[in-house]
């Protein structure tokens, strides 16, 4: 405790801090400490291990050994302060959620499938706050308004899949913040969320935090939301601490390499235009997708309401160019790639490389080989029982059976290595699980898994939200130097303007499942027309 | 949803369609039928009836004469061609006449009736112990998987198993019933039954099928309990769970509301059948041991001795029953998983 | 007369007081317990009559009498019972029975012709049980003389014909009326029947247990027949429908008599705490009832077992002696031929008669017919072991031109002798093995084949088998059946009795003889004929019987009477003439 | 960004096979379970020179006999029949007790079918010198019973289950997967399967051919799989929504691979769970139908009609009593086993 310089002692205190798996130390000796009411942010490489780190605080990490000490402060002044690795099971159930909440990093995963969102939000203010049934469940309404989800009353009633990936987000933050805990650990809370409702979370955090002196651990890899938002920042590379202190200081004069490299990462725009008049890759007119929703009362006992996710979109990809699609979360862009890709059934014109979805899968097999996805939520997209190598190498099997065992792990080593992903880095690689790898670097065995094949034109859900900027940039610059080489077209969706500006040729708006405006991205970005789409360029800015 | 019910509803019939064209065109194929019964009896000569005691008998038989035949085969209705017959039982069927027995003076579905105390005491006993038993114990078990007490229960569950229960009957009954004395050795009730006080019933009741019931569930318990531990260790590591556990839930609540639902899809979607079934269990070797008249002997009985009214109309009884739970099983699964969808 | 035997020799003359294996003063009163024997095990009606359904155990004998009573110490014979007074004509056409004037149903009708018509009528008629049919097949007819008097004719004269219309229960024609209206008779089922047995049906718990209470007014009850019997006020009968469950009541104490019918059980089971301190007794008691032919049934249709060397030779193959030392604790003898335990047996060389039978036929039928009486092989005793009897199978199969190749007995052809043994039970392979083991050794393959119980009547019927297994019940007076057993139109029908094929003049101007004898004097030879031309010619392999009746019952509360009348079946001994010990077991 | 070097060295890695036969090695129990079980099953193959009424070798006047590999007729050690030898005849022994003469016996000298033709106590008879563990109620012994029995059990089983499984698995994986209308005709197609008359065909068969061990097999086989067929229904329906098979889907991957690669494994509680049981029911199905006649062949030694003696004489503990614990030791071994096996299967499973 001597220590600490702070006029308040720490909320938690974490001293020497390691994490092994199987033999393998993946976090080597982390010291923090967290100030009652401090915002903490956490950022660096991905993989480096912050998700670990702030899981092993509340023990939740499997056949892991966890050494070290975090101590936390007690809730009322003279209590006895909780050494949380240590600390029985019993006393950490009194921790968890009521003084240490938790913001998982991928939000499908982490809620529970076969219960509404409202049921896992209201579950935790029923046991913890002692509300009744009714009380909870208004009050879970209530939380999920609060992060800006519109129609909560009915998002409440809905199970995690039939959430868009930022409403699933954001329901894992009002779950969280339900309880008002002490501390709060925000692994990537905010990554499928647009720019404008990253700001509504940031004030909800912000007013607790006023409110309640709740402290926030906050991990990202967006740096724009650590200036805004942080009061300290830390800084991780390969499992050490390699960096922390004030945001102002550490952002004007970064100590570390690493750090440096951090900040100076900037997406840089290195993309040809498309031919002109060249076919576009894909064209849809007047696309309409609907989702089945239960009726409330006696008529849904015979009928299926729907609810319209995407209307009426119409929109090209320039043959080897990049359509961007931004949007509030929750205005239909993952359903409109779903539906682009065949994977869910839609109403108008859509045409791949000329061609239509059939109903019968041989006859898009061909289609399947040109066109790629990457998820949204990678974990989810990834088989659990599946290693690396059958992951990555499959595309190859199905689309190239003729390639040998040997050539068909060169060239998963090949794309591995392009996405970062290495051997050296990885002792084992091509026999790992899915659940062995950090969310960034989950998603970039997602995108390897699409590029193996050589598409021509990839959808891309949010590529790049779980990655820290330097990957960001190594993955950017892949999809470019490919479109460059190799003509590919892009569909990329996402939240962050920085990577629209980098990558994309023309953009889409998307509000309400309605598209508020497309057109080059010089048209839409720097003159923008509709009041959503300024209002997002002004907060990118 | 209802009108994946209501299209379920309306398959129902052909299925019962199918399912009694099968089971009528197989039962022709089968060798040896009443009629051939009745020959033998006649061929037994008067041993049969009651003439034990008596010195004196005489046997004999003349061989079967067409004009016999033809009396007998319409005495059990075969003297109508096969397609006339099932037309004739599919209109009894309809109106829920499962017809007479050939062999007892009796209805179908008297019989059927008859028979329910004893299927449903055993059944439903059988059920509820089972099931409170298993799905505890491999919960347990699953969170301590591994420990000397998963492998203590393990042994004890899979020597439960091993045991058929016919032989366990046999053993309870010698030990307990005939050596000790302590439980009775026939019947669902004593003789003395109708003048008991109610207390008196229950206790009597209970005391009766105390042996077969231990019987029949001292096997049940080791697939289930196997499944319950096995679903749920496939679960209990999954990232929702974390996330339970993040929420501060102490892990009672943890296991038995979010890993539970998720890992029980195959046991709670399974419940209804199982619970409906529990209502027609027959078991005919312990019916037989305990002198229990249920459904089991009866299906055995009519199978043997070729009652075809007995067997059809089980069988479509059962089948009717089995199409609903069915439904309900299937209903279940959409409701324990709301991501399952079956078109 | 006041009775009626086949040969016209009655023991009791008339006037006779009681029957002489009775206590005439037997003490009346307490209750017998009982465990149903039946194959079945529940009960649904109470018409033992009809086809469908399963009546209680003992209903008929308890309930209804009979116009003749047949003695247990005496074969072949009847004494009045409803009848006071029975006539056959010396043709022996029909039989005249006056029934007694003080005979009562239970319900207080006088027993008159009428009712003996009406259950004639009924038992012949479409609603009942087939065996009736059969039994009655010879009866042509009945006449009503007068109020008490009825004439049965018959179609053909046999002795037995008046014994089996004298055993006929009789009911009242009231059993089954509704509303004055008789109902179709098999639409009674659930009426308690009218009968004039010494027993009413008491109380019922129903599919399971009955009891049955004695009627004190019973008309017969100091009847010379009836005097010392139906000494227990009551009868219940329990079902158990399993073996094991039913041994554990008897030795919990649960009823108080039971036959054993298995060896082992008998031996090896039971036993235990009751049986030591001598509340139970096992009681092992010697009948004189015919041992009958239990046997192995030789299909001769078959080719391959037409040669009369061929079935010797398996004959040879059986080690009864191992058998009953290994696995029936000895308690069973060889059966030796078709009329074991009664006057028909033969033994040494034919008689004069009995050749004179024989001889018309010489070389139609076996030659060792004419030299001493059938004796199965026996392994035990010097010169004869079980080596001895196969190397003489072995000479007989060669001479039959059958020699052992490839590790198999083979004909000319190559073929090899595979056959079948059929049953309708698992457990049977248990007794066989033995046997297959030293076929084996002959190189004959045997092979066991269990199916199910009605397919194992259908083939039967049809005669699809090769070996079969089938305890004939014996007889004191082989009539009829045995044409049906042996004869050769029999042996072309279906459904016949007729199982080895035999199809032989001699045997049938043989049977001839037999039924249509008219003394004993020409009935004895011709079944001691018979039996040495069927036993002979090695169609059945003949198995093993019981001599006593293996009886377990409770010495505490049941009276035997001192000894068992020989033609009794066992458990009719107890019920009619053993009577209820005082209680002393409640001090 | 490197570009990628002109031959990558590829690290010799471990493969995915091998990880989870590391995770099943880690299962020690289930790791001895299935040794233990190999070696049952191994040497029970081997039964004919463990347990047998055949000597390994005689010598026989001067010359030496292979009555194992080789049938001799008795005439070829001074007997009378041209058929084969029963060495346990006394006659015979006493030939070959002669001076210079030996035989060297199995074990056990008792053959699956051997009867004790020469034993002085009644059947069955309690464990005695001669036969370790008894005799059965006709006389065999029981250890070569236990012996042959288990291993055509094991076999029957390992048969049984493999066929239920596979159709089992294969028409849950068809109807869970394609769900809609292929589920639905394929679930009343099973409904009317499932109530067909079993017995009846049965008894139907059983009056055409005789019975045999492969009779009752594909018997058997018609029926099994439904059971597990629903259960894989089930978690295919659930799983075919994952994720992760939607990205199969839009990778281009076939139905079957997806279903195979991606949903199965997924999967497999079920089917792992059920498979020791499935393997005693097997076992014990060659018992129900014994007493219907319907069984396998008689004679054919099977634990199941050990079973059935022993409850028929409740009093020869030896025979219940014997079976019972040869059931129990293979099903815990298989249960073990299975546990390993799902730990193997399980990725989320520490290997090292
Ligand atoms: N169960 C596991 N078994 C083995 N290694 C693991 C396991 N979980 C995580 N790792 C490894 O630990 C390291 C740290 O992972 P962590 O999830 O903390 O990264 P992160 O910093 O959160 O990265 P990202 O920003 O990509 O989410 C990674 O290299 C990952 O591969
Ligand atoms: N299976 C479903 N059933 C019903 N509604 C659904 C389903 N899936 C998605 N939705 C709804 O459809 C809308 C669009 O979802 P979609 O996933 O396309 O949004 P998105 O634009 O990708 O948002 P985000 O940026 O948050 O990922 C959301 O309002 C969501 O609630
Ligand atoms: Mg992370
Ligand atoms: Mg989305």
């Amino acid at each position: 405790m001597h220590e600490q310089k702070n006029a308040l002692p720490p909320l938690l205190q974490v001293k020497d801090l390691r994490v092994a798996f199987g033999g393998k130390e993946v976090v080597h000796g982390v010291d923090l400490a967290i100030a009652p009411g401090e915002k903490l942010a956490l950022v660096g490489e991905s993989g480096s291990g912050k998700t670990v780190t702030a899981l092993s605080l509340v023990r939740l990490v499997h056949n892991a050994r966890i050494t070290g000490s975090a101590r936390l402060a007690p809730a009322k002044p003279g209590g006895q302060p909780v050494e949380l690795l240590q600390a029985s099971e019993r006393q950490l159930l009194g921790i968890r959620g009521d003084d240490i909440a938790m913001i998982f990093q991928e939000p499908m995963t982490a809620l529970n499938p076969v219960y509404t969102v409202g049921d896992q939000i209201a579950e935790v203010l029923q046991l913890k706050q002692g509300l009744s049934a009714k009380q909870a469940w208004d009050a879970a309404i209530e939380a999920l308004a609060a992060t800006g989800i519109p129609e909560p009353a009915r998002r409440a009633g809905t199970y995690p899949h039939q959430l868009s990936g930022g409403q699933r987000q954001r329901a894992m933050i009002a779950m969280a913040l339900a309880c008002r805990p002490r501390l709060l650990l925000a692994d990537e809370p905010t990554t499928a969320l647009d720019v404008t409702l990253r700001q509504q979370i940031l004030e909800l955090l912000a007013n607790l935090q006023r409110q309640t002196g709740m402290a926030v651990l906050l991990i990202t890899h967006d740096l724009n939301l650590v200036r805004r938002f942080a009061d300290r920042v830390a800084v991780m590379e390969g499992g050490h601490l390699v960096e922390q202190g004030p945001v102002a200081s550490v952002f004007e004069q970064p100590q570390h390499p690493y750090t440096r490299k951090l900040i100076e990462s900037r997406p840089a725009r290195d993309v040809q235009d498309p031919q002109p008049g060249a076919a576009p890759m894909m064209q849809a007119d007047a696309l309409r997708v609907s989702y089945p929703v239960p009726l409330p009362g006696f008529k849904g006992w015979f009928r299926k309401g729907a609810f319209v996710a995407v209307q009426g979109a119409k929109f090209a990809v320039p043959t080897g160019g990049t359509l961007g699609i931004v949007g509030e979360s929750g205005s239909g862009k993952s359903t409109m790639a779903l539906a682009a890709l065949g994977l869910i059934p839609h109403e108008g014109e859509l045409q791949v490389v000329g061609k239509q979805w059939g109903p019968d899968s041989a006859d898009n097999r061909a289609i399947r080989r040109l066109v790629q996805v990457v998820f949204q939520d990678p974990f989810s997209s990834l088989s659990p029982r599946m290693t690396v190598e059958e992951i990555v190498g499959e595309g190859l099997l199905v689309h190239e059976p003729s390639l040998s065992e040997e050539q068909r792990r060169e060239r998963v080593y090949r794309v591995l290595e392009e996405v970062g992903l290495t051997e050296a880095q990885f002792p084992g690689l091509l026999g790992r699980y899915p659940h062995e790898f950090s969310g960034g670097q989950r998603q970039r065995l997602a995108i390897a898994r699409a590029l193996i094949v050589e598409p021509q034109l990839l959808v891309l859900d949010e590529p790049t939200s779980a990655l820290d900027v330097t990957i960001q940039k190594q993955v950017l610059k892949l999809l470019q130097r490919l479109q460059r080489e190799r003509g590919l077209s892009y569909l990329l969706i996402t939240h962050d303007v920085d990577v629209i500006w980098a990558m994309a040729h023309d953009v889409l708006v998307m509000k309400d499942g309605q598209v508020l405006e497309s057109g080059t991205v010089e048209d839409v970005l720097r003159r923008p027309r509709n009041p959503y789409t300024q209002a997002l360029v002004a907060a990118a800015s | 949803m209802a009108a994946y019910i209501l299209k379920r509803l309306l398959l129902m019939l052909p299925t019962l369609l199918g399912v009694l064209l099968v089971t009528f065109v197989v039962t022709q194929f089968v060798p040896g039928g009443p009629v051939e019964q009745y020959f033998a009896e006649a061929r037994a000569g008067a041993g049969g009836g009651g003439a034990e005691g008596g010195t004196f008998s005489y046997r004999g038989g003349q061989g079967v004469d067409t004009k016999k035949l033809e009396q007998i085969k319409a005495l059990y209705g075969f003297d109508k061609p096969p397609h006339e017959r099932f037309f004739q039982m599919l209109g009894q069927y309809a109106r829920f006449d499962l017809g007479q027995s050939f062999f007892q003076n009796k209805a179908v579905s008297q019989l059927i009736v008859e028979k329910l105390p004893v299927s449903i005491s055993l059944g439903l006993w059988t059920f509820f112990i089972s099931y409170l038993i298993a799905v505890p114990l491999g919960v347990a078990k699953a969170v301590r998987a591994g420990s000397r007490f998963d492998l203590v229960s393990t042994l004890v569950v899979l020597i439960g198993y091993a045991i058929p229960g016919f032989v366990l009957g046999v053993a309870l009954l010698v030990i307990f019933g005939g050596q000790l004395g302590w439980f009775p050795l026939r019947g669902l009730t004593s003789s003395n039954w109708d003048e008991m006080s109610l207390g008196g019933k229950i206790v009597d009741y209970l005391w009766h099928i105390t042996l077969p019931v231990t019987a029949m569930v001292v096997g049940s318990f080791a697939v289930t309990t196997m499944l319950t531990k096995n679903s749920f260790l496939e679960e209990i590591r999954k990232q929702y769970v974390l996330t339970a556990r993040a929420k501060g839930l102490d892990e009672r609540r943890v296991l038995w509301k979010h890993v539970f639902r998720n890992a029980l899809m195959p046991i709670i979607a399974g419940f209804p059948a199982a619970f409906l079934g529990a209502f027609f269990t027959g078991s005919l070797l312990i019916e037989t041991l305990f002198s229990l008249d249920g459904l089991g002997l009866l299906s055995y009985d009519s199978v043997i001795r070729r009652d075809y009214p007995v067997v059809l109309g089980t069988l479509y009884l059962f089948t009717l029953i089995g199409l609903f739970t069915k439904l309900l099983s299937d209903l279940m699964y959409v409701w324990v998983d709301p991501r399952v969808k079956f078109d | 007369a006041h009775g009626y035997a086949l040969w016209g020799d009655l023991k009791y003359p008339a006037g006779f007081p009681n029957f002489s294996y009775v206590n005439p003063q037997a003490p009346k009163g307490g209750e017998l317990r009982l465990v149903s024997n039946l194959r079945y095990s529940t009960f649904d009606k109470y018409n033992p009559f009809t086809i469908k359904g399963s009546p209680p155990a003992y209903l008929s004998a308890l309930m209804f009498d009979s116009l003749l009573a047949g003695a247990a110490d005496e074969v072949g014979s009847g004494y009045g019972l409803l009848a006071e007074d029975v006539e056959v004509p010396a043709d022996g056409l029909s039989a005249t029975f006056r029934l007694r004037k003080e005979a009562r149903f239970q319900n207080g009708d006088p027993v008159l012709a009428a009712d003996v018509k009406h259950t004639y009528d009924i038992l012949i008629g479409p609603y009942t049980s087939p065996a009736y049919k059969t039994v009655l097949d010879d009866v042509a007819g009945l006449d009503v003389l007068d109020e008490r008097t009825v004439r049965f004719r018959f179609k053909k004269n046999n002795r037995e014909l008046p014994l089996t219309v004298g055993g006929l229960p009789i009911f009242s024609r009231k059993w089954g009326m509704e509303n004055g209206k008789a109902k179709r008779f098999d639409q009674v089922v659930m009426d308690i029947p009218i009968g004039s047995g010494p027993y009413k049906i008491g109380p019922v718990k129903f599919g399971r247990d009955i009891t049955y209470v004695r009627d004190p007014n019973y008309w017969a009850r100091d009847l010379n027949v009836r005097k010392g019997t139906s000494n227990f006020d009551r009868i219940t009968v329990k079902i158990y429908k399993d073996a094991t469950a039913r041994l554990e009541a008897l030795k919990a104490g649960e009823f108080d008599m039971m036959r054993f019918f298995s060896a082992g059980d008998w031996a090896r089971r039971v036993n235990g705490r009751k049986f030591n301190s001598g509340e139970l007794v096992k009681g092992e008691f010697q009948h004189k009832l015919p041992s009958g032919f239990q046997s192995y049934f030789l299909n001769s249709r078959l080719p391959k077992l037409q040669d009369p060397r061929v079935r010797q030779a398996l004959g040879l193959a059986m080690d009864f002696e191992y058998m009953n030392r290994t696995m029936f604790y000895n308690s069973y003898q060889r059966v030796t031929g078709l009329f074991g335990n009664t006057d028909c047996k033969s033994s040494g060389s034919p008689s004069p008669e009995e050749l004179a039978l024989l001889e018309p036929w010489r070389g139609k039928v076996p030659e060792a017919a004419f030299g001493p009486a059938y004796e199965p092989p026996r392994t035990d005793g010097p010169g004869h072991s079980l080596r001895d009897n196969l190397r003489q199978a072995r000479e007989l199969l060669r001479q039959a031109g059958w020699e052992v190749k490839d590790g198999a007995l083979r004909n000319a052809k190559g073929e090899p002798l595979v056959l079948e043994y059929l049953d309708s039970q698992e457990s049977g392979a248990r007794v066989v093995t033995p046997w297959i083991r030293n076929l084996e050794k002959l190189g004959i393959t045997l092979n066991f084949r269990p199916v199910d119980f009605a397919l194992y009547q259908e083939r039967l019927q049809k005669k699809q088998f090769e070996i079969i297994s089938l305890n004939v019940q014996g007889t004191h007076t082989p009539g009829q059946e045995y044409v049906d057993l042996f004869g050769s139109k029999s042996a072309d029908i279906e459904d016949s009795g007729n199982y080895t094929g035999i199809k032989s003049p001699a045997v049938d101007a043989i049977l001839a003889k037999m039924t249509g004898a008219h003394t004993k004097a020409e009935f004895l030879p011709a079944c001691r004929a018979l039996e040495r031309v069927i036993m002979h010619s090695h169609l059945l392999i003949p198995q093993w019987s019981a001599s006593t009746h293996r009886i377990a019952y409770n010495a505490w509360r049941l009276q035997p009477t001192p000894s068992m009348p020989p033609y009794s079946q066992g458990e009719g001994w107890a019920i009619d003439t053993w009577w209820s010990r005082p209680q002393q077991a409640n001090l | 960004m490197a570009a990628a070097p002109a031959a990558v060295v590829l690290p010799v890695h471990v493969s995915p096979r091998m990880r989870a036969w590391r995770r099943f090695r880690r299962n020690k129990l289930g790791f001895v379970s299935l040794v233990l079980f190999l070696v049952l099953f191994v040497l029970s193959l081997f039964a004919e020179v463990i347990s047998n009424d055949k000597p390994l070798v005689v010598r026989y006047n001067g010359d030496y006999y292979f009555p194992l590999v080789q049938s001799y007729p008795e005439t070829t050690f001074g007997g009378d029949f041209p058929t084969e030898t029963d060495f346990l005849d006394p006659f015979i022994r006493e030939q070959l007790g002669k001076d210079g003469n030996f035989a060297i016996y199995p074990p056990n000298p008792y053959g699956s079918k051997t009867l004790n033709y020469f034993a002085k106590a009644p059947n069955p008879s309690p464990p005695t010198r001669e036969n370790y563990l008894g005799t059965d109620d006709r006389g065999r012994d029981l250890l070569a019973q236990l012996i042959y029995g288990f291993r055509l059990s094991v076999l029957f089983g390992l048969a049984l289950t493999f066929i239920g499984v596979v159709i089992g698995v294969i028409t849950g994986a068809i109807q869970g997967f394609f769900a809609g209308k292929t589920d639905l005709a394929f679930q009343r197609f099973i409904e009317i399967w499932d109530s067909m008359p079993e017995l009846y065909l049965l008894i139907i068969f059983s009056a055409i051919f005789a019975p045999s061990v492969a009779l009752l097999l594909i018997l058997l086989s018609l029926f099994g799989w439904m059971g597990l067929s629903q259960y894989v229904r089930a978690e295919f329906l659930r799983n075919r929504q994952m994720d992760y098979v939607r990205a199969a889907k839009a990778l281009g991957v076939g139905n079957g691979r997806i279903m195979w690669k991606h949903i199965l494994p997924n999967s497999m509680t079920p089917v792992i769970t059920f498979l020791p049981f499935r393997m005693s029911a097997s076992i014990l199905a060659l018992t129900s139908l014994d007493f219907l006649g319907l069984g396998v062949p008689p004679g054919t030694p099977s634990l199941g009609e050990l079973l059935s003696q022993g409850k028929n004489n409740i009093d020869a503990w030896w025979i219940s009593l014997s079976t019972f614990a040869v059931l129990v030791i293979t099903l815990l071994l298989l249960t073990f086993m299975g546990d390993a096996l799902r730990d193997a299967l399980d990725p989320r499973k520490a290997d090292t």
